[in-house]
């Protein structure tokens, strides 16, 4: 019978010589969060992005409401958003120019949708700013203003957490409990502590 | 015999390319035995180093 | 939740949240190749030294052969139509190395990838940028160089027309090239070794065109094959490169 | 449809076993076929009436030059198969290619420079068949390149594939731009690399030669596979079996 939210079964990746992830398994229903700990070089990331279908696993499954998610990943591909350590800004466009592009491939925004979600993360005040001259922790915002406008259910965030302030890792946890509340999914890796108010699932991967 | 070595007067292009053809082949002989060698090494010193991996 | 500086979303841009239906607002391949094309087009007028390096070097070139062979039109224009290429190909190769390498360092060709779009219709996009932004200002710039080595001026739409069909095949068969290279330090020379083979068709028809119309005959033929192979590249390219771009991100 | 067959077939222990016990039963009959194919050539065959001796070259270029193309279309068709079906054996048998493949067309261009000389009077003529086959030498040149250049053997494998894929279907566009080319260009009376009237006697060996070239590129093949398996084989049970530890 086939289950809502995302599988997991006995995943092996290997890159070049090293196993980095050895038989990784979970499951993520809906509205379920995931937290993915463990210290660097554990393949928090590589997890990450094999879940995502961009690496792909020596062997092992990966289901999108029972379904196998490589029999059709641009499918899959549309209901998730994964944010990297990086956000993906170009340096020389404007904040909003940024997110209109990122957003706007996969998404119809209207203006109004977008000002008042760069009020949310507060970056209504730089927003006209090149990116080149924004800080690692305003690029972060960025990346939140992306993912509460892409409104797909299943969040992939590595270290969601990193160069914010603590405004903003209140904002990231406030975020995140929002989407978990309307039945949304989260996978975040970080070795930090997520910022929420309930205890969450957690999964430790060890030194590779 | 000198006759066949001097192949109507074209010996000088004849065998040459016989040469490199044939020493392209025997090359190729020893080249793949020895790529050979080198992963059967390499296998056992994997092996070796790290055996318990599945 | 109710964090007073975190004011709830919008009711507008609170659909029902549901992965398995495509929500009314998704944006088709078609929106999101002409975001593609627009963002690559605007991002490439902030940088415009960029722009102008590959055609600076055409320039160059194809002053250097009256230098290197004889200020005489008469012998100039024997080889006009080969410095051209030459140069035009050379030209195009050169602006290659941007096509990808900024979208790949700064994780851009990631979220295209996990875009849920058609890679291959981003990569299009990508390469119609790229064309736009070398093969045409190539097209328009080679006339100039002609008449400076001596073809007659009733054979400039002839070079016109033979360089913007060959670019556009150049710009594909490149974009190979380039998404094949992604990820390798110091590509440049593999870059061309990869690319030039590939090119040595369009460098043919394209030459021949350009020498008919100097010589003031039909170039007709040259240029149908050219158009042809632009073709070929625009139903095949963007696959193989959409693939390359793929495995780069393994 | 059950594909079960089919993946215990190309498992590479499996194929890695088939490889080496395969390989006597090409590498004997390639070397026979070869060495009578030489003497067919070299002795029996009489000479032509306008080439004399020298077209007794054409034993070694030809099968050369059809070394190039069929190991090349090797490549590309394995590298195809291995890209759809994430098949590693696939990729190894790729990889396995461009070596051979390379050094052949290596050798079709000395032999067409050898034979050209006392042909044309020159060592090198800007003929179709050898300006094509310089072509698919910076080919393979750039697809060992890219394979060399990047670290991860994983990605390496895939790359490179894409790369092979894309050359062959460049290939005969190749070809026929160069044929094409040559002749607009071509002076009337200088005489093609072509091929000679040949008559019965001048004929078997050279069939005799491709066949065994073929035989023999297959048994290199073979023993190369067996090494690019290893090293793309993680699982240590079935290799501890074969390497003997």
């Amino acid at each position: 019978m086939p289950r809502e939210g995302l599988e997991v079964e006995n995943l092996h990746l290997w890159r070049g010589e090293r196993h980095v992830l050895r038989g990784i398994g979970f499951a993520l229903p809906r509205g379920g969060c995931l937290h993915v700990a463990g210290p660097n070089g554990s393949g928090k990331t590589s997890l990450l992005r094999t879940v995502c279908g961009l690496l792909y696993p020596e062997s092992g499954r990966l289901l999108w409401d029972g379904r196998d998610v490589h029999q059709d990943l641009p499918a899959f591909h549309s209901t998730l958003i994964y944010i990297g350590h990086e956000a993906p800004l170009k340096a020389d466009l404007s904040a909003r120019e940024n997110l209109r592009y990122w957003v706007g491939m996969r998404r119809r925004i209207g203006r109004g949708t977008l000002e008042a979600t760069l009020q949310r993360v507060g970056a209504a005040a730089w927003s006209e700013r090149p990116a080149r001259t924004l800080s690692a922790g305003q690029r972060r915002r960025i990346a939140l203003a992306a993912l509460s406008l892409l409104w797909v259910p299943l969040w992939l965030l590595d270290e969601p957490t990193t160069n914010l302030d603590t405004e903003g890792q209140q904002l990231v946890g406030t975020l995140i409990e929002e989407h978990i509340a309307r039945g949304g999914l989260v996978l975040a890796a970080t070795h930090h502590e997520l910022p929420l108010r309930r205890q969450v699932q957690r999964l430790e991967l060890m030194h590779g | 015999m000198k006759e066949f070595l001097d192949m109507g007067g074209y010996a000088a292009f004849l065998w040459p390319s016989y040469a490199v053809t044939l020493g392209v082949a025997i090359l190729n002989v020893v080249w793949a035995r020895r790529s050979l060698a080198r992963a059967t090494a390499s296998a056992r010193r994997r092996l070796a180093a790290g055996g318990a991996d599945s | 939740m109710d964090d007073p500086r975190t004011p709830a979303l919008p009711a507008a841009a609170a659909p029902a949240l549901s992965g398995a239906t495509t929500p009314h607002d998704a944006a088709s391949v078609l929106d999101a190749a002409l975001l593609v094309l627009e963002r690559d087009l605007t991002l490439a007028l902030r940088r415009r030294g960029q722009l102008v390096q590959p055609l600076a070097f055409f320039a160059i070139v194809t002053t250097l052969f009256p230098l290197a062979i004889s200020p005489e039109l008469a012998r100039l224009r024997e080889v006009a139509a080969g410095v051209l290429w030459v140069a035009a190909l050379l030209a195009s190769l050169l602006a290659l190395e941007f096509l990808f390498r900024d979208d790949a360092y700064d994780g851009t060709l990631e979220q295209y990838a996990l875009s849920g779009q058609p890679l291959t219709g981003l990569m299009f996009a990508k390469t119609a940028a790229h064309w736009l932004l070398t093969g045409l200002p190539l097209a328009l710039m080679a006339p100039l160089a002609a008449l400076s080595l001596g073809a007659p001026p009733g054979s400039v739409p002839g070079i016109v027309a033979s360089v913007a069909v060959g670019t556009v095949a150049l710009s594909l068969i490149g974009s190979i090239g380039a998404a094949l290279t992604l990820g390798i330090r110091r590509s440049g020379v593999l870059l061309a070794l990869l690319t030039l083979p590939l090119a040595l068709p369009v460098l043919i028809f394209g030459a021949r065109a350009s020498e008919l119309a100097i010589h003031g005959e039909s170039y007709l033929a040259p240029l149908e094959l050219l158009a042809a192979l632009a073709v070929l590249g625009i139903t095949l390219a963007p696959l193989a490169s959409a693939a390359a771009v793929r495995i780069s991100l393994e | 449809m059950n594909w079960a067959w089919f993946h215990r077939l190309a498992s590479p222990p499996h194929i890695y076993r088939l490889a080496q016990q395969l390989t006597p039963w090409f590498a004997w009959p390639a070397a026979a076929l070869i060495l009578t194919a030489l003497y067919g050539g070299l002795v029996l065959a009489p000479p032509d009436y306008q080439q004399g001796d020298g077209f007794r070259i054409i034993y070694m270029h030809a099968p050369a030059a059809w070394m190039s193309l069929m190991v090349y279309t090797t490549m590309a068709v394995a590298a195809a198969v291995a890209l759809i079906w994430r098949m590693k054996v696939a990729h190894a048998v790729a990889a396995s290619c461009a070596p051979i493949g390379a050094s052949f067309t290596f050798a079709a261009l000395v032999t067409g420079s050898l034979w050209g000389e006392p042909m044309w009077g020159t060592w090198w003529e800007w003929d179709p068949r050898l300006t094509s086959e310089l072509i698919l030498l910076f080919l393979y040149l750039g697809y060992m390149g890219l394979r060399g250049a990047i670290d991860d053997p994983q990605r390496a494998d895939r790359t490179s594939a894409v790369l092979a894929v894309v050359g062959i279907v460049n290939v005969p566009i190749i070809h026929y731009s160069v044929t094409w080319w040559n002749s607009l260009h071509q002076a009337p009376s200088v005489m093609r690399l072509g091929k000679p009237q040949l008559s019965m006697p001048m004929l078997w060996p050279l069939l005799l030669m491709l066949l065994g070239f073929t035989l023999f590129f297959v048994a290199v093949l073979l023993v190369r596979l067996r090494g690019e398996i290893l090293v793309r084989e993680r699982s240590a049970s079935w290799i501890r079996e074969v390497v003997g530890t």
